[in-house]
């Protein structure tokens, strides 16, 4: 049976610590764009925190929650794209073909969660900072999108794995970088398809709600809500 | 031919033509030179190498992905190509008991510090004036002749003036400094860390008999009451705590635990609490005696209880009569209801713990703020019990025999300054006159890899390896419930041409005219690290701790602030900031466009303030306000923030540097520069949490706030409606 | 080759030129009338109009519809690659290629028919006088001579001349 | 007498060709060097990457994609106005049509630039086109951009085809009326036309089909246009209005292109003989039911989203209406409607400078309405944590000023070699006769001899 990748968030557990951003950013070489495109609104964050407030002071409340790309089933961004640079893959994920991409910027803007982004120019590391880069994720050129791909090169690994060792997939075989530095383990990766798995079992938690439920693309991330006491005399 | 040999002579074989290609190595004219390659790796695989990381005091266990790959290297003075080894990434260490296989944002991005663009790469002499920071490099022949000369004079001067100023890490290396100093018969080694909580430590010892800091068995506590720490983000040992913390969350059925967060200004951990309490800062220590009081009025539990911490409580016996809840409401401004309640829920669910640390001990009555909150604890009988509170065993603590760095101000200045990476003129208060104080020390070598504002004013730069080319250890004073001293190898050779500081020292040491007596008895931290650490005090204290003369009970008492209420009308709230912690990490790239937590600003400083104060000072998110006190004042962009009382101001620590790398320098304000200095009197610790403001809007936003956020709530007010 | 025309200096003269042509036996066919406007009312412009350019249009625009048929359908079978979760072949996004390519044959279709029907482009050939650009209507015969010179002059106000 | 006017109406019409001013060179050196300004910033922007424009995260579409519609908007004056004006018969359309037609021409040329200067990677245009550009993969026709691509080009083919036709009689007759190296060239254009009846007949038939097949076609191409945007789930994007509401825009925007164009040809090449109030006041009278109509489409919208009060669409509604992008939105609905009602409704000021007045307006009205559709849907789409700004930097300004100093270019071009009036469509017309004023012109109605 062919595999569906999908993730599971707690944001119950998550405390917006953003482990997960620099992780990301160390495992898909993602370049930092300095403080004048960051003012430009060009930051590069497959991965981000979003932060809403909620009441006012004193009684105040944050929600965090972390957004990657949603790999929707019905993801907007792929039709819209003419060369096919964006489509979906046999296991469910939402693909980034770096050199199909003709950068119309197109899928961007049909995402409703904005977790595609540009590269406005080549990509800067100054030397020696290159050394750092992940031998197993290409990095973008100017004029291409890029996103989030479920740390897609991990996946490869660890099927490769499996195969040499000649057994199948266990769940917890595979972690994105960003599931595996959770400090409080509030990412979940894993089969859908594998009633067995972790994040198979939670996708059907009653707390676990999609990000744009009603836009109908049928996102792979599910978010588990955060569950609070009540207090009796918080206004 | 083995790899040592190849080591031992290394072959310098010239490459021609191809200069050009290699733009960045240095001007043309230099001869590119390629190293053999010192390994060998298989193209492709990844190697996985145990390290500890070195960004903060808890000393987590990471392990780093090594590939191969074409290195720019600068060896025996000559720049090169090599193929090596190179750690790619880091990831938290499966086996280690405080990371468990996670690791935190900072430790996310520590693998960039070994990388940096402007990391030293030799040593350095001085060959300007001191703190304009030009040097001109040396070898390390010349440098160790420089360094041991100085040391000479200084012990021929008879008892030896050196100090050793390094920022507080416990573990091997700085126990074999403390060796090296005390038979040169210098003084122990100053530790400086603007965060050291030195207060909670002195009343750990006083409470418990242990001077330290507890260790939270979060992952079992069922009620958490934290007073000010920001446990999960940047206090004391936040990766661990976050991994415990997730396990509370994911805790099997049952009551949901339950974490209640008190502290003027919502931090990270603040926004995980299920119930944020905002108090008036330095009132902490009331509300921990209100519940006190409130649990003892109820018969939850007996005064006696609470032992010897709670006899360290003035009036603690006779049930804290004046900490009545509507007394702790006038005083904290926490409704008096929900002080009651939180005490009956405190007394109620089990096991309970209380947690104090960082911004409510920075003051005057800080010690008693911290007493309040262990004999709550005592008095709940959290201490040493399942998901209560323990101590950790450990080998020495460093900040048990260090000297703190005013005392060695306060005395005459040292001959020889020795400094390891900590950085004082940055993170103390300039009324400290750190720089004049430098000015008088005759001479100062730096181990830093980086010339920061302190290392700026050395005359000799003895560039360390990177924690990722070097043997490193950690022995962390908290954070698990078992002795855990970590040791790692190298993960890679080092790519230039760097010495571990503790075979520095050692090969000083050998070098001096008189020698060591008794001789040390390793010739290389290596060998040091051969011989087992082992943990000096027992696994758990009893809550009665060490026979100890119990001191007069303390009485709780508001904190004395700087700065008279009507003229400076705020009160000051600096805090270590998510990504830089007291500004020693600002100089990483992916720290300084990490969205803050709660503005989500990046590369850039801010002003925390209230709604309200932004209406009555006019203000909009992004316009520079002045924020002056009588210590100083700087300019800085506001962030308007609902986490914040109108009656203070918060500021991230981290930003301001002068002089530390191109990232950094020269990037937005540092609220330490302008606290003024007051010292918490049982320890003489900084009381930065003390320290009044005032505010007055100087400009119209410049686009120096650059936040990453487009909006602050999930459903903006305009969106609501059609009117 | 030989010829004989008039040029007339209004539409009147001319349709009666070509009514005399018409006396002297001179087929239809062997009538030439040219002038730098289409004189849709007088009866010698409507000699020759049939044509079968609108069916050429229509057909154009049927292989125009086929050929985006097979375009969308069979490239997109080609390599069946999944988009927001839509058929492999997609057929309302294919409606509009297939409506665009419909409309392109048909002009396409249009212009090709009318070149050839009109024998467009070709070098000027002989039988032809700059002055119909000043406004004069040619009204002339090819071909051996026979006396027609009397059915052109008899038309009225005119000037007749020939080549050859 | 008939061909005496015939002759002074090709002698009018011919001498732009054979006589040229000095303010011409002048013109075209000014207009050429903006031209090239335009295109050294889109060797930088080439250069540097699409950064050195504007756009960011997430407002990844600006005054590129604006432009893009703007000049797309614009090219329906042409084809369009003057097919259905030529199968409605409208006897006043003869001195219009191929000053509209070339408008057409020319504005889709600039306006499919836009597309390939906004791409990240311009180079690769060509794998939009069908072919297998690399691994046998064809591009992907569920994407609107695909769709773009066939309508413009079938409508730019079109177009051409429909601007060219009628142009070979008038190069015959240009042939005939010149010598040497003119004579040579016109000849070859003029592809041998003598005039027959056969070649007359052909030449209009053939237009009448290509009347009919055009009008579906340019409705097609600004609707595909909308699509662009109604085809993705932004807030104020998706909406089904965006078809006949791009397409009643285009006309709008093109008819006032159409009338600046007129006047401007009027003055320059002195055409006051065939250019009559009368053309300008009809006109007016089009670009009044567009206006009223455009504000019909605008106030469905807003309405249907105000009372909808979808949390996404309102902040985008509020945006426009209250916040940052208030003043453009304002000024928008003055240009585009309380102007153009308020003078084009009045007879006595439908004058000249009056409706040329207008169409400037509406000119920059059009161009603000496309701005304010694109920008403030990405600025604020469904998470408000993702909202951000967009302010245009050099790059796109220069390239857009450019453009239109292009327009100005082709059109001063086009009319120096090619009668911008069609002669034999005017013969056939009876004119010019004298300039007549809007009323005198309906009492010769009566009179007027019914022609073709």
């Amino acid at each position: 049976m062919a595999h569906r990748w999908g993730m599971v968030v707690d944001l119950d557990s998550c405390t917006g610590c953003e482990a997960c951003v620099t992780a990301c950013h160390a495992e898909n070489n993602i370049p930092t764009v300095g403080p004048t495109e960051a003012a430009r609104g060009r930051a590069m964050h497959w991965l981000r925190v979003e932060r809403y407030w909620e009441g006012d002071f004193p009684d105040v409340k944050v929600k965090f929650k972390p957004v990657m790309c949603q790999h929707c089933d019905n993801a907007p961004c792929e039709a819209v794209c003419p060369t096919y640079a964006s489509h979906q893959t046999d296991e469910g994920l939402n693909a980034q073909v770096y050199n199909r991409c003709i950068g119309t910027r197109y899928c961007a803007n049909a995402c409703s969660y904005n977790v595609r982004f540009f590269n406005f120019f080549n990509p800067q590391w100054e030397k020696p900072l290159q050394l750092q880069l992940n031998p197993d994720v290409s990095v973008r050129e100017v004029g291409v999108m890029e996103k989030c791909t479920f740390c897609v090169q991990r996946i490869k690994a660890g099927k490769t794995a499996a195969k040499a060792e000649d057994r199948e997939l266990k769940d917890g075989d595979i972690q994105p970088a960003c599931a595996q530095s959770c400090p409080t383990g509030s990412i979940i990766f894993g089969d859908l398809n594998d009633h067995e798995s972790r994040a198979a079992r939670f996708t059907h938690s009653p707390r676990g709600t999609k990000l744009l439920e009603d836009e109908g693309t049928a996102p792979k991330v599910t978010y588990l809500q955060r569950q609070s006491w009540n207090e009796p005399d918080t206004q | 031919m083995t790899p040592m040999d190849r080591r031992r002579f290394l072959k310098v074989t010239a490459i021609t033509g191809t200069t050009a290609a290699l733009a960045g190595c240095g001007n043309p004219e230099n001869q590119i030179v390629r190293f053999i390659p010192e390994e060998e790796l298989v193209p492709g695989i990844a190697v996985w190498k145990p390290s500890v990381c070195p960004l903060c005091a808890a000393g987590c266990g990471v392990i780093a992905r090594v590939m191969d790959g074409e290195a720019e290297v600068f060896r025996k003075g000559k720049p090169g190509l090599t193929r090596m080894g190179l750690a790619r990434k880091l990831e938290g260490d499966p086996a280690h008991p405080l990371s468990k296989g996670r690791l935190c944002v900072r430790g996310q991005a520590a693998v960039q510090v070994t990388y940096h663009p402007d990391r030293l790469v030799a040593p350095q002499r001085r060959s300007g004036d001191r703190g304009t920071g030009q040097f001109t490099e040396i070898s390390w022949e010349e440098a160790l002749s420089l360094l041991t000369e100085r040391l000479d004079a200084s012990m021929a001067a008879g008892s030896a003036q050196i100090a050793f100023l390094s920022r507080p890490r416990p573990g091997r290396r700085h126990e074999l400094v403390a060796e090296v100093l005390r038979r040169l018969g210098a003084p122990a080694p100053v530790t400086f860390e603007i965060f050291d909580d030195a207060v909670l430590r002195h009343a750990n010892e006083l409470s418990f008999g242990r001077h330290q800091l507890p260790t939270l068995d979060l992952a079992h506590t069922r009620y958490l009451v934290s007073f000010g720490a920001d446990l999960l983000g940047t206090w004391n040992s936040p990766l661990a705590h976050s991994v415990a913390y997730g396990a509370m969350r994911h805790a099997p059925g049952g009551v949901r635990p339950k974490f209640v967060q008190v502290e003027p200004r919502m931090s990270q951990t603040g926004a995980s609490a299920d119930q944020w309490l905002a108090v008036r800062p330095g009132t902490e220590g009331a509300l921990a005696l209100g519940l006190a009081h409130v649990i003892m009025k109820a018969g939850l539990r007996a005064a006696p209880a609470a032992g010897r911490a709670g006899a360290l409580v003035d009036g603690w016996v006779s049930g804290l009569p004046d900490f009545t809840p509507e007394a702790v409401a006038r005083e904290t401004g926490v409704p008096a209801a929900r002080v009651d309640r939180l005490a009956r829920e405190f007394a109620t669910y089990g096991p309970a713990v209380a947690v104090i640390g960082g911004a409510p001990l920075a003051h005057t009555n800080g010690l008693a703020q911290a007493l309040a909150v262990n004999a709550l604890n005592a008095l709940v009988g959290s201490i040493g019990v399942e998901g209560g509170t323990a101590f950790m065993p450990q080998s020495a603590s460093p900040q048990a025999q260090a000297r703190t760095l005013r005392e060695t101000m306060a005395a005459a200045p040292p001959q020889v300054l020795l400094l390891d990476d900590a950085n004082p003129v940055f993170a103390a208060p300039a009324a400290w006159k750190v720089t004049e104080w430098l000015r008088q020390v005759p001479f100062i070598a730096s181990f830093g890899s980086f010339i920061d504002e302190t290392s700026a004013h050395a005359d000799l730069l003895l560039p360390d390896h990177s924690f990722l080319e070097s043997w490193v250890d950690s022995a962390p004073e908290s954070g698990a419930t078992s002795f855990v001293a970590t040791v790692a190898p190298p993960a890679m050779r080092p790519l230039y041409d760097t010495r571990a500081m503790p075979d520095v020292l050692l090969e000083a040491g050998r070098r001096l005219k008189q020698p060591l007596t008794p001789p040390m008895p390793w010739q290389t931290f290596e060998e040091m690290l051969q011989t087992a650490a082992t943990p000096e005090s027992a696994p758990t204290p009893a809550a009665t701790g060490r026979p100890a003369a119990t001191p007069p009970p303390t009485a709780w008492r508001a904190p004395v602030l700087d700065g008279s209420a009507d003229e400076y009308p705020f009160h000051f709230l600096p805090f270590a900031s998510q990504a830089f912690l007291d500004g020693s990490l600002a100089h990483l790239p992916w720290l300084q466009e990490l969205p803050d937590p709660l503005t989500t600003a990046m590369w850039s400083s801010w002003v925390e303030i209230n709604v309200r104060t932004a209406e009555q000072l006019g203000v909009a998110d992004g316009d520079i306000v002045e924020v002056t006190s009588t210590a100083g004042s700087l300019r800085a962009p506001v962030v308007i923030s609902p986490g914040i009382g109108p009656d203070a101001v918060a500021m991230p620590v981290g930003q301001g540097h002068e002089t530390f790398t191109r990232y950094a320098s020269g990037r937005g304000a540092n609220p330490l520069a302008i606290l003024a200095p007051i010292a918490e009197p049982s320890t003489g610790q900084l009381a930065w949490s003390a320290t009044r403001v005032k505010l007055a809007k100087v400009a119209e936003a410049d686009g120096s706030l650059i936040l990453f956020a487009g909006a602050t709530r999930e459903r903006p007010d305009h969106t609501k409606g059609r009117g | 080759m030989t010829a004989i025309y008039g040029l007339y200096d209004n539409p009147e003269t001319a349709q009666r030129a070509v009514d005399g042509l018409r006396a002297a036996g001179v087929a239809d066919a062997d009538i030439q009338v040219m002038s730098s406007e289409p004189f849709e009312e007088y009866e010698f412009s409507h000699k020759d109009s049939a044509t079968w350019i609108h069916w050429m249009a229509g057909l154009g625009g049927v292989v125009g519809l086929g050929s985006a048929y097979l375009l969308t359908t069979l490239t997109q079978q080609s390599w069946p690659i999944k988009t927001s979760g839509m058929p492999i072949v997609a057929p309302w996004p294919n409606l509009i290629v297939m409506f665009e390519m419909t409309m392109l044959g048909a002009i396409l279709a249009t212009v090709l028919t009318l070149f050839v029907s009109a024998r467009l482009p070709k070098r000027l050939p002989a039988l032809y006088d700059p002055e119909v650009s000043n406004g004069y209507i040619l009204v002339g015969v090819q071909g051996p001579d026979r006396n027609l010179t009397a059915a052109l002059e008899n038309a009225g106000e005119g000037r007749v001349k020939r080549i050859g | 007498m008939n061909r005496t006017r015939n002759n002074r109406l090709a002698d009018d019409l011919v001498r732009p060709l054979l006589h040229t001013s000095v303010w011409f060179y002048g013109g075209v050196l000014v207009l050429a060097s903006i031209v090239a300004c335009g295109a050294a910033a889109w060797a930088y922007q080439l250069w540097y990457g699409m950064g050195v424009a504007g756009v960011n995260w997430p407002v990844f579409w600006g005054f590129y994609e604006t432009n893009f519609v703007f000049w797309i908007g614009i090219s329906h004056a042409g084809t369009l106005i003057s097919a259905i004006l030529r199968l409605v018969n409208a006897r006043w359309r003869r001195p219009v049509t191929r000053c509209a037609e070339v408008i057409t021409a020319f504005a889709l040329m600039i306006g499919a630039i836009f597309p390939i200067v906004h791409l990240g990677k311009p180079w690769l245009f060509f794998w939009v086109a069908p072919y297998p550009s690399s691994r046998e993969l064809w591009p992907n026709f569920r994407s609107p951009l695909v769709w773009d691509f066939f309508a413009i080009n079938t409508y730019l083919i079109g177009s051409l085809l429909f601007l060219l036709l009628p142009m070979i009689p008038d190069f015959a007759l240009i042939r005939d009326r010149t010598t040497g190296r003119r004579q040579r060239i016109y000849g070859a254009l003029a592809l041998g036309w003598q005039g027959t009846t056969t070649q007359w007949h052909r030449l209009e038939a053939a237009m009448q089909i290509m009347a009919v097949a055009i009008i579906p076609v340019a409705v097609s191409v600004h609707t595909i246009v909308s699509f662009d945007f109604s085809m993705v789930h932004v807030p104020m994007w998706h909406s089904t209005i965006f078809g006949p509401y791009f397409v009643a825009g285009a006309i709008f925007s093109g008819i006032a292109a159409l009338i600046i164009a007129m006047a401007a040809l009027r003055r320059m090449l002195k055409l006051h003989a065939y250019l009559h109030p009368l053309h300008f006041d009809n006109l007016a009278k089009l670009l009044l039911l567009m206006s009223l109509l455009w504000g019909y489409f605008v106030f469905s919208e807003r309405l249907t989203v105000w009372y909808g009060n979808v949390p996404s669409e309102m902040a985008v509604f509020w945006a426009t209406q209250r916040g940052a992008f208030a003043p453009f939105y304002w000024t928008m609905v003055v240009c585009n409607f309380v102007i153009p009602v308020s003078i084009l409704s009045f007879r006595r000021l439908r004058t000249i400078p009056g409706v040329v007045l207008v169409s400037c307006g509406v000119v920059v009205g059009m161009w603000l309405e496309r701005f304010l559709i694109i920008v403030p849907g990405l600025s604020t789409k469904q998470l408000p944590y993702t909202w951000g700004h967009y302010a245009p930097r050099p790059a796109e300004v220069v390239i857009m000023v450019a453009t239109f100093a292009a327009m100005a270019l082709l059109y001063m071009l086009f009319s120096k070699f090619v009668p911008i009036i069609s002669i034999w469509e005017m013969k056939v017309g009876n004119q010019p006769h004298p300039a007549v004023s809007a009323d005198e012109d309906e009492e010769r109605q009566g009179l007027w001899r019914a022609r073709p």
